[in-house]
């Protein structure tokens, strides 16, 4: 599990990369809130192109996230999730709170527009 | 004497022990992925697999040890095109199983846990069974059909 | 506590069983490879690992229980950058250990083996050591170094 | 594992795809003779394009159709060996009774020169 993240506009893209289970979440729940900081949590983009593999854990980071970013009046967009993620998301409902945009550009133009 | 034609894989077994570190969670996907791959499930089916057991363990880890170090041992064995999969722990336990299983319950906010792990394995296999003794462990037994049932 | 950072999987352990069957060397290579991974081996040392781990777990089933069923055991640990893999039978055991390490000796000609393949075991791994009871078994244990030792 | 096989010119060129152990090499064992025989033993070009692992057992498939192509007069040649299976076949000395090629052509020239 790796993660590159990079800031347009204000805003913070985080692109995750590898298997998002637990171990992976312990790993980069801390390094996302750093950068966060910096950039005081205005607006998380997550993309999802480069994950392989997600479960329970990963619905867990995207609620921790939300909650951080929302408590300061940011905004959260997911982007880029593939077929396999699809059914965790729709299982979960977390589709009701938060956005999931098909390209990277479209979740970035999203929380900025708000 | 091919086993592979007359009855693939009919009979057969593994068993697989881990102490409970959350690095050996790749390890119990990539094993029982492996396992159920004699079945020649669907990439779907694969991936319905490997999120139970994910699930499964990671509880075994963070509630059943509560981070601390034990073993978790997991059994998966093929039945006529089904694969049963057992994941043990001798951990806590759980005192009720019924709010367990409710969606969005965890005992573990403070992990950012979603309380959903109990939800994806229900949906993802066909049969889900567990069985908790508090102060004892956790039993969890998951069946998934796979493949058409063969001629013997 | 962020195992990752201080001491890479140091004591991380892991145990594998699974019935005699050659469908379940390919669930060998992978399981001992995805262990290993947590040691971040070259791909080279990869293919080494698996390559040795299927050779033991062939002679288990081949040898060791002259394709009739019985159990195979690996076990896998980590010690400061190595990894250590034993492969147990409790077949039909080996009587002379010098004679079969010999490159190109095979008691198995009618099936086509080649002889080499404690020949490869050897040298693919750092050490190899073969503790065998005619009658009883065979456990083979290997060793090989993979990772810059860390400080702890 | 799987195999793929076609007759050029009387030369029976064998493609093996996946891993070459020895669950895979009791299976197809069988076959390459069976085709063997319809052919006439006169030529075997072994393919190693597509293997993902091999092991001692895939020494043994080769030796053996080495045996009985030659038995018959015959003539075998592999070709396309990846790096990762270049020291298996040099370990195993069996490059000083069977020649390698580059590429499939290369080797179904070979076989066909002789
Ligand atoms: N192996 C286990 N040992 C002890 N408690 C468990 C175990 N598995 C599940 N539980 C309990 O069931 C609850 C719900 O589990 P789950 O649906 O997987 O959600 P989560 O892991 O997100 O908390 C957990 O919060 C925990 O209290
Ligand atoms: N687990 C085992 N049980 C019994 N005999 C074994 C075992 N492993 C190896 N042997 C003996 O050692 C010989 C050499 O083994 P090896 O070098 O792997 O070559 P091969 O498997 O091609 O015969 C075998 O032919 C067999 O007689």
């Amino acid at each position: 599990m790796a993660i590159e993240s990079s800031v347009l506009d204000g805003v913070l893209v985080v692109r995750m990369r590898g298997d998002l289970d637990h171990h992976a979440v312990e790993r980069i729940r801390d390094e996302i809130e750093r950068e966060l900081r910096a950039t005081g949590y205005r607006a998380l983009v997550l993309s999802f192109r480069d994950i392989d593999f997600m479960d329970s854990s990963g619905l867990g980071l995207i609620l921790g996230r939300y909650r951080s970013v929302t408590q300061h009046g940011g905004r959260l967009a997911l982007c880029e999730v593939g077929e396999p993620l699809r059914r965790l998301f729709e299982l979960s409902g977390i589709l009701k709170i938060v956005s999931v945009y098909e390209s990277e550009e479209a979740a970035i133009r999203a929380v900025k527009e708000a | 004497m091919d086993r592979d034609k007359s009855m693939p894989a009919a009979g057969n077994y593994m068993r697989l022990q881990f102490p409970s570190r959350s690095e050996n969670e790749s390890l119990a996907r990539v094993a029982v992925a492996a396992f159920a791959a004699q079945l020649d499930p669907t990439l779907e089916q694969l991936t319905e697999l490997k999120t139970a057991v994910s699930e499964a363990v990671t509880n075994a880890i963070i509630h059943g040890y509560e981070d601390g170090e034990g073993e978790v041992r997991i059994s998966c064995s093929l039945h006529e095109g089904a694969i049963e999969i057992v994941v043990e722990d001798d951990g806590r336990g759980i005192e009720d199983i019924d709010l367990a299983r409710q969606p969005m319950y965890t005992s573990r906010p403070d992990l950012e846990r979603s309380g959903m792990g109990l939800t994806i394995m229900e949906s993802f296999v066909d049969e889900l069974a567990i069985d908790s003794a508090p102060g004892r462990g956790t039993r969890v037994r998951m069946r998934k059909h796979i493949a058409p049932v063969m001629a013997q």
